[in-house]
């Protein structure tokens, strides 16, 4: 280990600081959203930025989703960089208007005279029992829909760089915090998501999958906390003998195929990882990219470990049984 | 609106409940979650919004209701299912998450469902609103009796719901009162950072239905604005909208350390505390010390019970999270 | 053919007449929506109500599509069973939450005590220019989200028994029809959508895929106007001495995965036509389904046809271009 | 507030150059769709919804804005456009779906954007008003002039967006003007089947901002009033809404039958068509009738022209749908 100084930030600690130097540094960035200004927001990735940037650019809403995302729209098209938030992703079905048919497409029906350089945040995930309209992803229903980059990262350092590279994209982003990874106590927490992350600005490309194990005997995708699930496995697989690659996504829009079809291309075998409901979402775009490119790199069926098509229960035992876990990707490589 | 020694009982009995039960759940909700505070852990994880200091607006308005007359609730429902009638000890084995609760563990404390008493939540503000104007509709399709109540916070009132739900109902003139519970905060934003005007009894104008403000949390005061309302919708006069001042004496929810309430507030709003004020009205009209103690005493027996009910019971099977998707019970892939 | 009368019926028609027998029987049925009143609803599918039903039974909304398919949550919940209209399905984000939080999730957040039996009609598709905010279909995004059953019909016969099942369906269900397909000459219609209905009320049950062309070769799966996409299709690969089966999804969920992989163990090949855009949508979905329940049933790469990840253009030939269509599907063939 | 000549014939001149504009696509928009009328054929495809009888709001409104104003216009904008300045070519390029229009054909009718008089449109209803919110914002927050009017028809305002963005933009005092064009009609739903109050201007008081309506359709009274509101805006005095009630003289959209109609109403709203009605005004105040025929032949030439330019321009290579999805020209797969 070098004695440089390791420098650990929670992801709600690495967003705020991505907000903040942006905000340092170009004043058309400014943040909107439910209770981002005195709370610092509820899982805490606006925090102190009140204090710092005052009430104008840190802006309380009223819960006016269709509204203030709208705004944001709007004040995208007219130059400024907002950073808006939806407190939970869950709570999309009161404005999606206002993101999927003006931010998204605004860019395109214009034919690319209007830009919407605006950032959604929210926030993903279940686990600590919010039950079924505050536990959602949702990642599939955001990433089916055109003109959105979509991303979530699985640690400090790939939010903060990536939430650079957000803020810096002429393009909407939404990005996508899991609750269990914040590194918020009250909410449980990943450890190994509060990971070294440099003082100074940095982008993380938006788009590029990151190969997080490296391995040769099968390739397990994830994304966000799913990536710390199949690193569980990947430590469990070991034990055995197994030698297994995990894929962090990092990005659903643009999807990274290349880098999981060469990583299957090595390991002939592939399971998919995924929080979000599992008819029509990720598991099934990530394996039929993989089947529909070469059909012939597989060795055996593909396995998707992911939520199964129930509304979230708020029970504890009942929704660890339908969670994505470190036990059943290994028992999806067990039954390859 | 004469008030009857009765109602007055059973306000002050049901507030006390409300209370008394929300003080035990806090206790238990803590459980399992020291030293370090963690949501997930305990026998109550998740969230938990309390409703200490509302209690009035629920009896209040209840007080008015039947078993067959809809409540909306949201995600601060305890003080309203226990005055609409709610099955105390199942609506506590669901917080617990337990096969006997009420949706036998899959909803929790946000998601109270008792049809007996027809009373539903909804986590996501103002979603109760189209609901409980599509409940009135039924029951005026049908010829049936009822009134149907939702029940938001002042937070809400700025959610589009709240001014799509109020034109519906008085454009089709539907038996639904609408009840604003005015805490003063949404979260941590206060109602004067959120709204445009001081008092939404204002926006009732904009669908012509009568629109009421009551002040200072006063039970009695909210039982006679109250019964004028429903009448007015069981007897076919149609909507209206009631803001009522009450406080909120707790967090947004167990955990909210509350930086942002102004130095003071608390205290104050504590000294205000509308049970101990309650008591005193009743004890001035000439209700003894005595009988109020032993409603005191029902209480805690009925909130015993309810918790022993809760913890004696099993957790459903794990499997059955893939259970009750459909109306068949079944679930699709 | 035989001496019975052939009653040739638009979807459009077969869809009143289902709810016109309904609400005959059953007084708890009515009818809300915007414009299904005295217009009969813009794509014909109330014609006739208001004058047989009354204004209490076919209502007409305010343009408050949150309120008032809340309202058909709540009716429904209190003993009625509404039809609700949504009128384009693209208009979904203003009004989601009442659909998926409430409408699609109250059965199981009340562990199966609260039936919320609501028919949510809308028009889904394009092709006749209509642009981006008018001319989705959104399948995936309805189908991924659990508790509600989305079906879609490609002729008057299954549209007339599929919305008698819906509307005697305790569950929630999502009846999307393709504007394409209505029989609304004004639209552009595909001939092939209007034909013989029966007029005694009889259900098709919902769930259930259809094999509406037997074949040998290949599989071709879709739905709705991809239906009629894929049979063109068919007829042209015939003529190549190919031997196309297509399978009618008719319904997303239930997904009927058995009916598609008995025609891929037959076939051994699969191409999946979707209106919807491509990723994380229906063709991953209905792929992965079969490469994971056996991954020896395809001889060759399954394929796609589906909508690009863009938004719907306006001008004709852009739109045409990303249309699924009969060649697209041939050349689809010819690349396997 | 007084108006110039100059501003009244510059108003006259819109409104017909508006109308004839709408006229001349009516034709062309048929072109193709006979013998049957087939949305989907001739070179003008899709939806088609005409502002005929509706140019007095457009012109008495943007007459007071810039070209840095922002409008936020929806499915019925030609006549909002056409006032705001926006170039008429590439519209109308952008109508017949060719390369030169202003997306290249991407957008179409209803959604028109120029982004040199900050000029957008959604065909979702309601949907422009918290855009129109978010410009002002920016304005506010960049110190930079502009005011935003965002255009709705009387059926929108019972959507959510409505009441969120009035709180928003009252609650920030944001520089927007929002503007109800009233013609009666959603479709096919009349204003009194879908909006609890007879009037909108009403609803400002939710807000706590000024509300007004004008009777009639008057460009002259539309001018003043939302001179007023814009000069309001502009000076930081906060947000208005403006409902005017105006006249639907077509169908919703090209090819409706219009059988919901109270017989007689289209005749008696063609008796007052605003154009003869306006040039009747301005010929009693002393304008010629052959300074007027100049500005018609004036129009007619600019109608010609855009529609030559639209004719003749080619289509973008069909391949061009897949580009400008994102910032930087591409599509991601
Ligand atoms: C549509 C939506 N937006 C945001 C939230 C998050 N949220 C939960 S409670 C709350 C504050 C609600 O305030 P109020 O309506 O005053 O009710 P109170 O909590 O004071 O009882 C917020 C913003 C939500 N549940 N739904
Ligand atoms: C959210 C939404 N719901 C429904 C529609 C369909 N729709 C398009 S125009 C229209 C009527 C609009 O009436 P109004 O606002 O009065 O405008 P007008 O057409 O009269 O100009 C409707 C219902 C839509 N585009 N968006
Ligand atoms: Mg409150
Ligand atoms: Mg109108």
């Amino acid at each position: 280990m070098s004695n440089t100084k390791i420098r650990r930030l929670t992801i709600a600690r690495a967003m705020a600081e991505a907000i903040q130097q942006e905000m340092q540094s170009d004043p058309r960035v400014f943040v909107m959203g439910e209770d981002i200004g005195a709370l610092g927001g509820v899982f805490g990735n606006t925090r102190g930025l009140l204090e710092e940037f005052g009430r104008e650019r840190i802006r309380d809403t009223p819960i006016s989703e269709t509204a203030f995302i709208g705004a944001g729209v709007g004040a995208a098209q007219d130059g400024m960089r907002p950073v808006v938030e939806l407190m939970f992703v869950d709570f999309f079905g009161v404005c999606f208007d206002a993101i999927y048919n003006n931010m998204a497409k605004n860019n395109y029906f214009s034919g690319g005279n209007v830009k919407v350089p605006m950032v959604l945040m929210t926030s993903t995930g279940g686990g600590y029992s919010d039950a079924g309209q505050h536990s959602q992803c949702l990642y599939a229903t955001f990433a089916h829909l055109p003109g959105m980059k979509v991303v979530s990262p699985s640690n400090a350092y790939d939010a903060k760089g990536m939430m650079i590279a957000a803020i810096r994209d002429d393009s909407p982003v939404v990005f996508m915090y899991h609750k269990g990874l914040q590194g918020m106590g009250w909410l449980g927490t990943e450890a190994a998501a509060t990971v070294d992350t440099p003082e100074q600005p940095y982008q993380v490309e938006l788009g590029k999958a990151k190969i997080v194990r490296e391995g040769s005997d099968v390739t397990i995708v994830g994304l966000a906390m799913g990536v710390h699930n199949a690193l569980k496995a990947a430590d469990k697989l070991a034990e055995e003998g197994v030698n297994a690659e995990v894929v962090d996504l990092r990005s659903l829009v643009p999807l990274d195929r290349e880098t999981v079809i060469s990583s299957v291309k090595k390991t002939g075998r592939l399971i998919v990882v995924d929080e979000d409901y599992q008819s029509y979402g990720v598991s099934g775009e990530v394996i039929t990219s993989v089947v529909e490119h070469d059909y012939s790199l597989l060795r055996s069926g593909p396995k998707r470990v992911a939520y199964p098509d129930v509304p979230i229960p708020f029970a504890r035992h009942m929704e660890q049984f339908c969670l994505p876990n470190a036990d059943k990707i290994v028992a999806a490589f067990h039954a390859m | 609106m004469l008030i009857s020694r009765e109602t007055k009982l059973w306000m002050y009995k049901t507030m006390l409940l409300s209370r008394r039960f929300e003080e035990t759940i806090e206790q238990i909700y803590l459980e399992g979650k020291t030293p370090a505070f963690n949501m997930a852990n305990g026998p109550i994880p998740g969230e938990m919004h309390l409703s200490n200091g509302q209690e009035p607006v629920a009896v209040g308005v209840c007080a008015h209701l039947n078993a067959e007359d809809i409540v909306t609730a949201t995600h601060r429902p305890h003080h309203q299912a226990i005055a609409k009638g709610v099955d105390l000890k199942r609506m506590t084995a669901e917080i617990f998450g337990k096969q006997t609760g009420l949706s036998g563990g899959r909803g929790g404390h946000m998601h109270i469902f008792d049809t007996n008493v027809n009373f539903g939540c909804s986590g996501i503000i103002a979603q109760g609103m189209g609901p409980a104007c599509g409940a009135a509709l039924s029951r005026k399709m049908q010829n049936k009796p009822g009134v149907a109540v939702s029940f938001i916070g002042e937070g809400a009132v700025n959610q589009g719901a709240f001014h799509e739900s109020l034109n519906l109902a008085a454009l089709w003139c539907l038996p639904v009162v609408f009840v604003v519970e005015d805490n003063a905060w949404g979260i941590s934003v206060s109602k004067q950072d959120s709204t445009a005007v001081a008092r939404n009894d204002v926006r009732a104008a904009a669908y012509d239905m009568p629109g009421h403000f009551v002040e200072n949390n006063d039970p009695l005061v909210i039982y006679k604005v109250a019964g004028d309302a429903i009448d007015r919708a069981r007897s076919g006069g149609g909507p209206s909208l009631i803001e009522i001042e009450t406080f909120r004496l707790a967090g947004h929810f167990m955990g909210d350390a509350e930086a942002y309430r102004p130095d003071g507030e608390k205290a104050f709003l504590e000294s205000k505390d509308p049970i101990p004020a309650f008591r005193k009205i009743l004890l001035a009209e000439g209700t003894t010390d005595v009988a109020l103690d032993h409603l005191k005493d029902q209480v805690e027996e009925q909130v015993s019970a309810a918790i022993a009910f809760a913890r004696e019971s099993a957790y459903a099977p794990a499997e059955d999270a893939l259970t009750q998707v459909f109306a068949q019970g079944e679930y699709h892939e």
